[in-house]
C-alpha cells in the first residue's frame, strides 16, 4: 500500500484555506467596508446556465450545466483542485481524506473525513457511503437504483465488492487494475458522487432528485423547471465557508437573452460566452477570464461510409483543416487549435503533438492517390443546430481540396440519432466533448464506435487502450495513455478541431471566480464586491 | 403560431365600401372610382414589387456581386456600407445583398407553393365541411381541432426527423400550420353562404354536391381566400425563419430569407442588427406586396368591380 | 338546461380530438429516430450500455404497453415519470403552465385594449387618414417575426433605456406584484403583436358595418352623440365576434406562444416543451402535447360558452 | 311651413365624378298635414328623406340648396349642430323594423337612453313612466313586459310600434317615415299606418311618409309628391294626383297597382287578364289623354265598369271558367316540416319548431294555385316541400304520380327540371359570381337539354328572348340587372328546362309596382304561351287574386283555406283570409275616406269558418 502521493499537496492547501479563513472576518464582514481585493460574505449570486441541468441526482446526472449546480450540493470522495488555472487539475481529498490502493491495482483503501454530516445532520461515514455504493451495484439492495447502476456501469462495471472496514474506512475492490479510479471519483457523470442516503430510503429512489442532499457548501431550496434553481449557504460545511449567501441558477437558452440579461445586471455569470460577444462584453467591463476547459471540438467520420475505410481520405481531411484559420475566424481567436483527442487540462494531454498539419496540397495529393478527383468525394456534415457555423465554416474549408460538402443541421436529439445512426452519404459530424482523466480516451473511442467504428478494426488503438486502463503500474499509466492516444491520432480516426479560451463572462463585481482547466467551477470562492 | 390574420367573412363587405344602393345610391359613386384608382395604383405597386424581385430571384447569377454561399471567414461581419459588400456581410463573410437575391429563389418559392397548397387543402375542406351534413362536418372541423392544438413545433419537428430537412419539411410544416387557418376562415364565408338562395336554386336546378362546392360556391368566396392566401405568403416566410432556428429548413449555405433573418437574430444583441434588419425589411416589403396584390386579386374576383358597364 | 347539456357534449366531444392528439403524440415520438437516452450517453457510453439503460426504463417494451402505461400514468402517476428530468411530468409542466397562463394572460389584455384601440380609431375613421395608418401598422405588424421583434425590443427597452427587465419573470431576489408586472410587459407585447392586430382588423370591420346598420341611423336619428354611440351600442354589438376572435387568439397564444417564451426566457411551458423535445423526453412530450391541446380545446369551449351568453337570443333560455 | 325643401341637389361624390341622386327638387310640409313622397327604388326618395337630418351615407352630401325646419336652415350645419334637431324636432321612422332597435339591449333601456337624450334631468323613474305612456300610446297593452323584452323578442309590428314611439315621444314637429311598412305584413301595415295617423293627431306632427305605394298614399296622404331619377314630376293634392294624374309616370305606376276584382272586371270586358289593362272608365275622372304607346296594343275596346267589390258575388265568366280542371300535378298529403336550428355556437338557443303542420293540397295540371299568408306562415317552407328542396319530417309529396318524398339523389335530380322555382329575390338567387348566361347555360348541358355548351347558348338566347330580354344580357352579371331584369333571369332559368311547374315563392314582393306589374304580365303569358302549372306563393292578397286561379290560406304552418279565387268574397271564408282582404288599401281615386269602412266591416262581420282544405 502507498500513500497517496497527491496527499501532502492536498494537506497543504487545506492548511491555507484555513489559514486564510482566519484572516477574513466573516461575521463583520457586511458592516465592514472591504477594501478591494478583500472577500466579502453575502448577497445573491445569480447564475445564467445555457442548458437545462439534468435530474439532480448524484447518480443519475448528466451534462457540465447540471454539475456546474450539483457539485455545490455534492462532493464526491476526492475532488479536482478548482483554483489552478492551468495544468492538468489535481486530486484533492474530498469526502475522504486519504486514500491508497494495492500494488496490483485493483483495491483502493479510503480513509473518510471525520465531522462531516448531511445537509439534514445525519453523519457522513462508512456506512452511509456503503448505502450509495449498494444504490448502484447491488442489486439486492432494497434501494438499488436500476438506472443508476447502467449509468455507473462504465467505471463501476468492473467493481467486485465494496467493503466498510471501519466507520472512517471503505474498501474498493475491482476485478482489474483501476488506477485512474480517484480521479474519476471526481467526475461530474457516471461516477459515484456522495448523496444522503436517508433522503431515497425516505422517499425512494425517484424521489431523490426532489430532495437533492449532500454533504456540499450549499443546500438545495427549490427548482423550477425551465426557469431556475435555488441554493442557500450550508451554515454547517466542513470546509471554507462560502462567500455568497445563496446562488441562483437561471436557465436561459437563448444565447442573446443570456447575453442581454447578463449586460443588464440581471446575471452575474454566465456559461457560454460566443465569440462575438466577447468585445461587447468586454467593452462594457464584464469579465471574460481567459482560459481552457477540459474538452474539445472534434469531428469524427462515419465509418459505415466506404470513404473513410482509406485512411488516406481520412488523412487528407486533417490535411485540408486549417485550425488556426478555423480558431481566428470562426471564434474571433477565442480557441485555439486542437491537434490531439486529449483536450487541454487531461492529465494525458500534450500540448505539443501534432497530427496532420495544414497542408491542402498534400490533402488532394492524397485523395487523387485515394481515386478521388476534384469534386470526386462528396459527403454531408451533420450538425447539432448549434453548431451550424462551424459546419458552414468547414463546408468552404473543404471545397478548396475539391470536396463536395452538404450540410444538415438538425436539432440536438435528432442530430445525435443521426451522428449514432448514420445515413449512408453521412460523412462527418461534429462534438464537443473531453475530460481531466486520461479515461477520457477511452470514453472518446467508445463514442465512435456509435457512430460505426468497428474496434475490430484498429486492433493497435484497442490494444493500446486497454493497456493503459488495466496497467498496474502508476509511473507508466499516463505516458501509457499518450501513446494510445498516439495510436489513434496516427489511424486518423477523429479530428480535434479547437478548444473554446472564453467560455464564461461575469459582472464587474464578481470576485474570487477562476476558470480552472476542467469544465466546471467552484462557486464557494466567488463573492460579490459592492 | 399567431402568424395569422383572419380577415373576417367581411371584410369584403367593408372593402366595398358603404353600399348606398337602396337609398338610391349610384351604380358607381366618384368616391368609388377614387379608391378604385388607389387599389390600382396599390395593385400595380404591389405586382411591381414581387416582379423586381423574382426578376431578382431568376436572374441571380448575373445580379448578384457574389455567389450566395462564396464565404469569406477573415470578412465576417462587415457593417452595412462597407465597400464591396454594400448591404455588409454575414456570420460567414458572405455578401448579404447576394444572399437577399439569391434567398428570393427558395423563400418566395417555397411560401408560395406552401401557401397554394395549404389554400387548396383548406378551401376544400371548408367547403366539404360547410355543404355535407353534420357528421362529415364534424369529423372535418374536429381535424382542424386536432392541428390546431397540435403544437406547431412539435409538428415541424417531426416532418423533419421524418422526412429529414429540407424544403420539404418547411412546405410541410406551413401546410401543417396554415391549412387549420384557411379552414377556419373559409369554413365560416362558406358558412355564410350554405343558406343563401343562389345554392337552393343550383339545387333545384339539379347540381350535385361537387358542381355546387366547386361551381356555385368557389367563385362566391374566391376573393376572400385569395386575400387571406396572399395574407400568408408573408407571414409564412417569417414563420419559415422561427422553423429553420430549430434546424429545421432549408440547409446552409443555402440562402434563404427566413434562415437569414433567423442567423441574423443570433447577434441582434450582440449588436450586427443590419444582419438581422435587412432579410427582415425585405420580408416585410414583399409580405406587404402581396397583402396588397390580395386586396387587388379580390377585387379581379369581384364582378361588381371587374365589369363596369352600366 | 339545453345550454348545459350542449356544454356536456362538447365536454365530451373533446375527448376523441385529445385521444388522436395523444395518439400522434406518441407515435411520432416513438417512430422518429432518437431517444432520450441516446441523446445524452451516445457521446460516451457504447450501444451495449445505451441499451442497457433503455431496459432500466422501459423503453424497450412493446409499444402498445407503453402507450397504455403512458394513459394509465396520467391519470394515476401525475403523467408518467421525465425520463431526463427524473421527475413526475405534471410536477414539473405545472409551474410552467400557470407561467403560461400568466403570459397568455397579459399578452391577451394586451391584445384587447391595444386591439380594440387600434380597430376603434381605424372604423371611426373610416377611409380617412387614421384609418390607412393604422391598417399599415397593422400590416407591418403583422409580417414582423416574433422572435426579431422581441429581440429589438429587449434592446430598446431593457439594455438601451434601461426600463425594463430582460428575461424571466422575476428580479434578483424576488419582487412583489409590481416587479412582476415589469416583466410582462415586453413579453405581453410580443405575444400580442400578431393577434392584436387581428383583432384590430375586425374590430375596424365591426365598427364601419355597424355605423351602417338600421339601429346606428335610429340613435343618430334621435341626437345621439357619436361617442355615447360608438361606445354603448357599436360596443356591445361588436362584443360577441371580439369575444370570439380574442378565444380563438388565445387558443392560438398558448399553442404558440413557444418563440416569445424563448426570447424572453419566460418559463413556461413552451420552453419547457422545447426543452423535453431537444432531449427527446417522451413523457414531458406527450404530457406538454396534451396538457396544451386540452387547454386549446377548453379554451375554444369556454369562448362558444361565452360568445352565447353575450347573446341576447340566448339570455332568457 | 313646418318644412321646406328648396332646390335639393344631393350628390355621390365631388367634383366631376359627382353623381347627382337628387337633382334640384322642392316641396313643403305644412304644419300637421301628411305628405307623401312616392317612388320607385333609385327615384332618391330615400336619400331626400334622409338629408333632412344630415344622416346621409358618407359618400354623399347636400350640394345645394335648402331644407329649412321651422325657420331653421338645415343644410351646412355640422353634425353637432344638427343633433340639437335630431329627435327634438324632428323623428324618424325606418323602414326595417327588424334592424333598427338596438339588438343588444332591452326595449326601456333603449328607450330611456333616448328619453335621457332629450331631458337629461328628467329622473330614471319618469324616464321609465314616460317610456310607458308612450307604448301606450302607440298601442301597446302590455307596456312593462315590452320594456323588458329584447327587440327580437316582438313581433315586426310591435318593434315598428316601438320605434314610432320613439320618434314621437319629444312630440317633434316633424316625423320622417321612409318605407314605414314595406317589410310588414297587410294585416300589421294597415295597424301601423292607423297608428301613424293617430299619433301625428295627437302630437300634432306633420308626417312626411316615404313609400312606393299607392295603397299607402291613398290611406294616410293629404299631399302627394311623384319623384323619378332624382326629380319631382308632380305634385298635389291626393286627390287630383290619385285621381287625374298629370304625368304619365305616375298613372302608369297607379296602373301598374293590381287591385282586388281588376281581374274579374277585365275578364268581364273580355278584356286580357294583364296590369295596366283597364277599363276606359275606371279611373273616374282620369283625364289622361292617351295610353303610352307600348301598352295601347294591349287595350281592347270599351269596358263596363266595374265595382271595386262588386264581385264578391258575382260568378265570374271567361279565364275562370274556362280553367282547365286538370288531373293532379302535384299531391301533398298530410305534409310536416319540423326545424331544429340552434345550439352552442350558432348564437341561438337550440329549438325546434313545426313550420309546416299536417299540409295536403294539390296543384292540378294548368292551373295556378296560389298560396297566401303572412311571413312565418310556412308558405315558403311549404314551397321548398313541394319541390324537393328540402325533406318532409312526415308525409308525402307526389309530383306527376313520383313519390318526391321518396326519392333521393340522382333519381330526384333527375325529376328536378320538371318543377323550376322562381325565387323571392333575383339578386340573391343568381350566383353572383357567375356570368347569366352561364347560368342557364350549366343546368341545360347538365341535364342533356342542350348537347354542347354551344346550344346551351342558343336555347339561353331563346329563352331570354322569351322573357323579353335582349341577347346581350347573357354575358352580364347579376348585379349589373335591375330587379325586374334579374327576375325575367330567374324566370328564364327555370323556363329553359322546359318544366311542367314553376314554384313562384314571392317572386315580385321584392319589386317595384310597375316592374311587378310587367313580371306579372310576363307569368300570365308564359303560362299560356307553354302550358305552365304555377304554384304561386305571396302574401299580397291582390296579387294573388288578379294571377290565381285557387287559392290557399296558410296561418302558423296550416292551410286555413282554401278556394278558388271568386269565390274569394264567399262567405265560407276563414277569418285570416277575411283579415287579408281587410288589410288591403285600395287606390281611392274619388272621395276621401270611404276606404275605412268598406272592407273592415267585411272582416268584421263574418263569422269565423272551419278550416278548409
Amino acid at each position: 500500500m502507498r500513500t497517496n502521493r497527491w496527499l501532502g499537496v492536498g494537506a497543504a492547501l487545506v492548511a491555507a484555506a484555513v489559514v486564510l479563513s482566519g484572516c477574513s472576518n466573516p461575521a463583520g464582514a457586511e458592516d465592514t467596508q472591504a477594501a478591494a481585493g478583500e472577500p466579502q460574505y453575502g448577497g445573491d449570486l445569480v447564475v445564467g446556465l445555457y442548458l437545462e441541468p439534468l435530474a439532480l441526482d448524484p447518480h443519475r446526472q448528466g451534462y457540465w450545466e447540471t454539475y456546474r449546480v450539483s457539485n455545490n450540493i455534492f462532493e464526491g470522495l476526492t475532488r479536482e483542485d478548482t483554483t489552478d488555472t492551468t495544468g492538468p487539475t489535481e486530486i484533492q481529498p474530498a469526502l475522504a481524506t486519504d486514500w491508497s490502493v494495492s500494488d496490483d491495482g485493483t483495491t483502493w483503501t479510503f480513509d473518510l473525513r471525520d465531522g462531516v454530516t448531511f445537509h439534514d445532520g445525519s453523519d457522513w461515514n462508512a456506512e452511509a457511503l456503503d448505502k450509495n455504493v449498494r444504490r448502484i451495484s447491488d442489486p439486492t439492495y432494497e434501494f438499488y437504483d436500476e438506472s443508476s447502476a447502467a449509468k455507473l456501469k462504465q467505471w463501476f462495471g468492473t467493481l467486485t465488492s465494496g467493503t466498510v472496514v471501519d466507520d472512517d474506512t471503505y474498501q474498493f475492490a475491482f476485478s482489474k487494475p483501476f488506477l485512474g479510479f480517484p480521479r474519476i471519483l471526481a467526475q461530474s457523470m457516471a461516477t459515484l458522487t456522495i448523496g444522503n442516503p436517508a433522503v431515497w430510503e425516505q422517499y425512494g429512489n425517484d424521489g431523490f432528485a426532489d430532495h437533492p442532499e449532500g454533504t456540499g457548501p450549499y443546500k438545495f431550496v427549490s427548482r423550477t423547471v425551465g426557469d431556475r434553481i435555488e441554493l442557500e449557504k450550508n451554515e454547517e460545511y466542513w470546509g471554507d465557508e462560502p462567500y455568497v449567501d445563496t446562488i441562483t441558477f437561471r436557465i436561459i437558452p437563448n444565447n442573446q437573452t443570456r447575453l442581454a440579461s447578463l449586460l443588464s445586471g440581471e446575471l452575474d455569470l454566465i456559461s457560454y460566452v460566443q465569440p462575438e460577444d466577447v468585445e461587447t462584453l468586454e467593452a462594457q467591463g464584464f469579465q471574460v477570464p481567459e482560459g481552457t476547459g477540459s474538452s474539445l471540438l472534434y469531428i469524427s467520420y462515419n465509418f459505415t461510409n466506404p470513404a473513410f475505410e482509406d485512411v488516406r481520405v481520412r488523412q487528407a481531411l486533417i490535411h485540408g483543416l486549417d485550425r488556426q484559420k478555423l480558431a481566428d475566424e470562426l471564434y474571433n481567436g477565442y480557441a485555439e487549435p486542437q491537434y490531439s483527442f486529449q483536450p487541454p487540462g487531461n492529465e494525458a494531454y500534450d500540448p505539443e503533438v501534432r497530427d496532420f498539419e495544414y497542408d491542402p496540397e498534400k490533402a488532394i495529393a492524397l485523395l487523387e492517390e485515394a481515386g478521388y478527383g476534384e469534386g470526386d468525394l462528396a459527403f454531408t456534415i451533420v450538425v447539432d443546430v448549434a453548431n451550424q457555423n462551424t459546419a458552414e465554416w468547414l463546408q468552404s474549408q473543404y471545397k478548396e481540396i475539391g470536396v463536395d460538402v452538404e450540410i444538415v443541421s438538425l436539432d440536438r436529439t435528432s442530430y445525435i440519432a443521426r451522428a449514432y445512426g448514420p445515413e449512408e452519404n453521412d460523412g462527418l459530424s461534429l462534438d464537443e466533448y473531453g475530460g481531466t482523466y486520461a479515461e477520457w480516451l477511452s470514453q472518446g473511442f467508445a463514442g465512435l464506435a456509435g457512430k460505426g467504428l468497428d474496434p475490430a478494426d484498429f486492433p493497435e488503438i484497442t490494444g493500446a487502450i486497454d493497456a493503459a486502463a488495466s496497467t498496474a503500474d502508476p509511473d507508466a499509466r499516463i505516458d501509457l495513455w499518450k501513446s494510445a492516444e498516439e495510436t489513434l491520432r496516427n489511424e486518423a480516426v477523429v479530428i480535434p478541431t479547437v478548444n473554446l479560451t472564453r467560455y464564461y463572462a461575469l459582472g464587474s463585481n464578481v470576485e474570487g471566480f477562476v476558470w480552472p482547466a476542467t469544465n466546471w467551477y467552484d462557486l464557494s470562492k466567488v463573492w460579490l464586491a459592492d | 403560431m399567431a402568424l395569422l390574420q383572419k380577415p373576417s367573412g367581411e371584410a369584403l363587405a367593408a372593402v366595398r365600401g358603404p353600399a348606398g344602393s337602396r337609398a338610391g345610391g349610384p351604380r358607381r359613386s366618384g368616391a368609388r372610382r377614387r379608391s378604385r384608382a388607389r387599389v390600382n395604383a396599390q395593385v400595380v405597386l404591389a405586382l411591381v414589387i414581387i416582379a423586381a424581385f423574382l426578376a431578382l430571384a431568376l436572374f441571380a447569377p448575373l445580379i448578384a456581386p457574389y455567389a450566395p454561399d462564396a464565404a469569406d471567414a477573415g470578412q465576417k461581419y462587415l457593417p452595412f456600407g462597407s465597400s464591396g459588400h454594400v448591404f455588409g456581410t454575414d456570420e460567414q463573410g458572405r455578401d448579404i445583398l447576394s444572399r437577399l437575391i439569391w434567398g428570393g429563389r427558395t423563400s418566395m418559392v417555397v411560401a408560395l407553393i406552401a401557401v397554394a397548397a395549404s389554400t387548396l387543402v383548406g378551401a376544400t375542406l371548408a367547403l366539404v365541411a360547410g355543404f355535407s351534413g353534420d357528421r362529415v362536418a364534424g369529423l372535418i372541423m374536429r381535424t382542424i381541432d386536432v392541428m390546431f392544438a397540435f403544437p406547431v413545433i412539435i409538428a415541424a419537428l417531426a416532418f423533419a426527423i421524418i422526412l429529414g430537412p429540407g424544403l420539404t419539411v418547411v412546405v410541410l410544416a406551413i401546410v401543417f400550420v396554415a391549412t387549420p387557418y384557411v379552414t377556419r376562415v373559409v369554413f365560416a364565408e362558406v358558412k355564410r353562404h350554405r343558406g343563401r338562395e343562389y345554392v337552393e336554386a343550383a339545387v333545384s336546378l339539379g347540381a350535385g354536391f361537387w358542381s355546387i362546392l366547386f361551381r356555385e360556391v368557389l367563385p362566391n368566396v374566391a376573393g376572400q381566400i385569395v386575400v387571406y392566401a396572399t395574407g400568408l405568403v408573408g407571414a409564412m416566410i417569417v414563420f419559415s425563419s422561427s422553423i429553420s432556428a430549430l434546424g429545421i429548413g432549408v440547409q446552409p449555405p443555402e440562402a434563404d430569407w427566413g434562415r437569414m433573418i433567423s442567423e441574423g437574430a443570433k447577434v441582434i444583441i450582440s449588436g450586427n442588427v443590419t444582419v438581422a434588419l435587412l432579410p427582415g425589411l425585405v420580408v416585410l416589403v414583399v409580405a406587404l406586396a402581396f397583402n396588397w396584390l390580395g386586396d387587388g386579386l379580390n377585387d379581379v374576383f369581384d364582378p361588381h368591380k371587374r365589369r363596369s358597364r352600366s | 338546461m339545453g345550454t348545459l347539456k350542449h356544454i356536456g357534449w362538447r365536454l365530451v366531444n373533446i375527448l376523441p380530438v385529445l385521444l388522436i392528439v395523444s395518439v400522434l403524440t406518441f407515435l411520432i415520438g416513438r417512430l422518429t429516430p432518437g431517444d432520450p437516452i441516446q441523446g445524452q450517453y451516445a457521446r460516451t457510453f457504447s450501444p451495449e450500455q445505451i441499451e442497457g439503460i433503455r431496459d432500466a426504463y422501459g423503453l424497450n417494451l412493446p409499444l402498445w404497453q407503453q402507450y397504455v402505461k403512458w394513459i394509465g400514468d396520467l391519470f394515476v402517476a401525475g403523467g408518467g415519470r421525465s425520463i431526463v428530468q427524473e421527475a413526475p411530468v405534471f410536477d414539473i409542466l405545472w409551474p410552467n403552465f400557470l407561467n403560461t397562463l400568466v403570459l397568455t394572460a397579459a399578452g391577451v389584455l394586451i391584445c384587447a385594449v391595444v386591439g380594440i384601440a387600434i380597430g376603434t380609431v381605424a372604423g371611426a375613421h373610416h377611409r380617412r387618414f387614421a384609418d390607412r395608418f393604422s391598417m399599415l401598422f397593422v400590416q407591418v405588424g403583422s409580417n414582423l417575426s416574433v422572435y426579431w421583434f422581441g429581440l429589438i425590443l429587449i434592446w430598446i427597452f431593457a439594455l438601451q433605456l434601461k426600463w425594463l427587465p430582460v428575461s424571466g419573470m422575476q428580479s434578483r431576489g424576488g419582487g412583489g406584484f409590481g416587479d412582476l408586472l415589469a416583466h410582462l410587459i415586453l413579453p405581453g407585447i410580443s405575444a400580442a403583436l400578431i393577434s392584436m392586430l387581428v383583432l384590430a382588423r375586425f374590430v375596424r370591420i365591426g365598427i364601419v358595418q355597424e355605423k351602417q346598420s338600421d339601429y346606428y341611423k335610429t340613435f343618430a336619428s334621435q341626437g345621439a352623440g357619436g361617442l355615447s354611440l360608438l361606445g354603448k351600442h357599436v360596443g356591445r354589438n361588436i362584443l360577441p365576434p371580439v369575444v370570439n376572435i380574442i378565444g380563438l387568439e388565445i387558443g392560438t397564444l398558448i399553442t404558440g406562444v413557444l418563440f416569445v417564451e424563448s426570447v424572453f426566457n419566460w418559463p413556461g411551458i413552451g420552453t419547457q416543451l422545447l426543452n423535453a423535445v431537444n432531449g427527446k423526453d417522451y413523457p414531458l412530450i406527450q404530457g406538454g402535447v396534451v396538457l396544451i391541446a386540452l387547454c386549446y380545446l377548453v379554451v375554444n369551449l369556454v369562448t362558444d360558452v361565452a360568445v352565447d351568453a353575450l347573446n341576447p337570443r340566448l339570455r332568457r333560455r | 311651413m313646418t318644412l321646406q325643401v328648396s332646390d335639393l341637389v344631393v350628390e355621390f361624390g365631388t367634383g366631376d365624378d359627382a353623381v347627382r341622386v337628387v337633382d334640384g327638387i322642392s316641396f313643403s310640409v305644412a304644419a300637421g298635414e301628411t305628405f307623401a313622397l312616392v317612388g320607385e327604388s333609385g327615384s332618391g326618395k330615400s336619400i331626400t328623406a334622409a338629408s333632412v337630418l344630415g344622416l346621409l351615407p358618407d359618400s354623399a352630401r347636400v350640394a345645394s340648396g335648402s331644407i329649412r325646419l321651422g325657420g331653421s336652415e338645415l343644410v351646412g350645419l355640422s353634425a353637432r349642430e344638427l343633433r340639437r334637431f335630431r329627435g327634438s324636432q324632428v323623428g324618424m321612422v325606418f323602414q326595417n323594423p327588424l334592424a333598427s332597435l338596438d339588438p343588444s339591449f332591452e326595449v326601456g333601456n333603449q328607450l330611456r337612453e333616448i328619453i335621457g337624450l332629450h331631458e337629461p334631468d328628467l329622473p330614471r323613474v319618469s324616464r321609465e313612466a314616460l317610456a310607458v305612456e308612450w307604448l301606450g300610446r302607440v298601442g301597446i297593452k302590455d307596456a312593462p313586459r315590452v320594456l323588458g323584452s329584447y327587440p327580437h323578442e316582438l313581433s315586426g309590428g310591435m318593434r315598428q310600434r316601438v320605434m314610432i314611439a320613439i320618434a314621437s315621444l319629444s312630440q317633434p314637429a316633424l316625423l320622417i317615415a321612409d318605407e314605414p311598412t314595406t317589410a310588414l305584413d297587410a294585416v300589421i301595415q294597415k295597424q301601423i299606418l292607423d297608428l301613424l295617423r293617430n299619433v301625428i293627431r295627437t302630437t300634432g306632427s306633420s308626417l312626411f311618409i316615404i313609400t312606393h305605394d299607392f295603397g299607402v298614399v291613398s290611406y294616410v296622404a293629404d299631399r302627394v309628391a311623384v319623384m323619378r331619377d332624382g326629380r319631382l314630376v308632380e305634385q298635389g293634392d291626393r286627390e287630383q294626383v290619385l285621381a287625374a294624374p298629370q304625368d304619365a309616370y305616375t298613372r302608369e305606376l297607379i296602373e301598374a297597382v293590381p287591385e282586388i276584382g281588376t281581374r274579374f272586371a277585365l275578364e268581364r270586358a273580355g278584356l286580357p287578364r294583364r296590369l295596366g289593362v283597364r277599363a276606359p272608365d275606371w279611373a273616374v275622372g282620369s283625364g289622361s289623354p292617351v295610353d303610352s304607346a307600348d301598352r295601347a296594343d294591349q287595350v281592347g275596346g270599351a269596358a263596363p265598369a266595374v265595382p271595386v267589390a262588386g264581385a264578391a258575388s258575382g260568378v265570374p265568366r271567361g279565364e275562370a271558367a274556362s280553367a282547365r280542371p286538370g288531373e293532379p300535378l302535384v299531391v301533398v298529403e298530410r305534409a310536416r316540416k319540423e326545424f331544429v336550428v340552434g345550439g352552442i355556437g350558432t348564437g341561438e338557443s337550440r329549438r325546434s319548431f313545426l313550420a309546416v303542420d299536417d299540409v295536403s293540397l294539390e296543384i292540378r295540371r294548368g292551373e295556378v294555385f296560389g298560396l297566401i299568408g303572412e311571413s312565418g306562415s310556412g308558405k315558403s317552407t311549404f314551397a321548398r316541400l313541394a319541390g324537393g328542396l328540402l325533406p318532409l319530417t312526415s308525409g308525402t309529396v307526389t309530383f306527376d304520380g313520383q313519390p318526391l318524398s321518396a326519392l333521393k339523389g340522382r333519381g330526384l335530380r333527375a325529376l328536378r327540371p320538371r318543377f323550376q322555382y322562381v325565387f323571392q329575390d333575383a339578386t340573391s338567387s343568381l350566383n353572383p359570381r357567375v356570368s347569366v348566361g352561364e347560368q342557364i347555360v350549366r343546368p341545360l348541358v347538365r341535364f342533356g337539354k342542350a348537347p354542347s355548351v354551344r346550344a346551351g347558348r342558343a336555347r339561353a338566347a331563346e329563352v331570354l328572348d322569351l322573357v323579353q330580354l335582349p341577347t346581350g344580357t347573357f354575358d352580364r352579371f347579376p348585379h349589373e340587372l335591375s330587379g325586374g331584369q334579374g327576375q325575367r333571369i330567374g324566370i328564364a332559368r327555370a323556363l329553359a328546362l322546359e318544366p311542367d311547374l314553376l314554384i313562384l315563392d314571392e317572386p315580385t314582393s321584392a319589386l317595384d309596382v310597375s316592374t311587378q306589374a310587367a313580371i306579372l304580365n310576363l307569368l300570365l303569358d308564359l303560362r299560356e304561351q307553354l302550358d305552365l302549372s304555377y304554384l304561386f306563393i305571396g302574401h299580397n292578397l291582390a296579387v294573388i287574386e288578379f294571377v290565381c286561379d285557387r287559392i290557399g290560406v296558410l296561418e302558423a304552418g296550416r292551410l286555413v283555406d282554401v278556394f278558388d279565387a271568386h269565390e274569394l268574397f264567399a262567405p265560407g271564408r276563414s277569418p285570416v283570409t277575411r283579415a287579408l282582404l281587410g288589410a288591403i288599401l285600395p287606390i281611392e281615386r274619388s272621395a276621401v275616406g270611404a276606404v275605412d269602412g268598406e272592407l273592415e266591416g267585411l272582416t268584421e262581420t263574418t263569422e269565423p269558418q272551419p278550416v278548409a282544405g
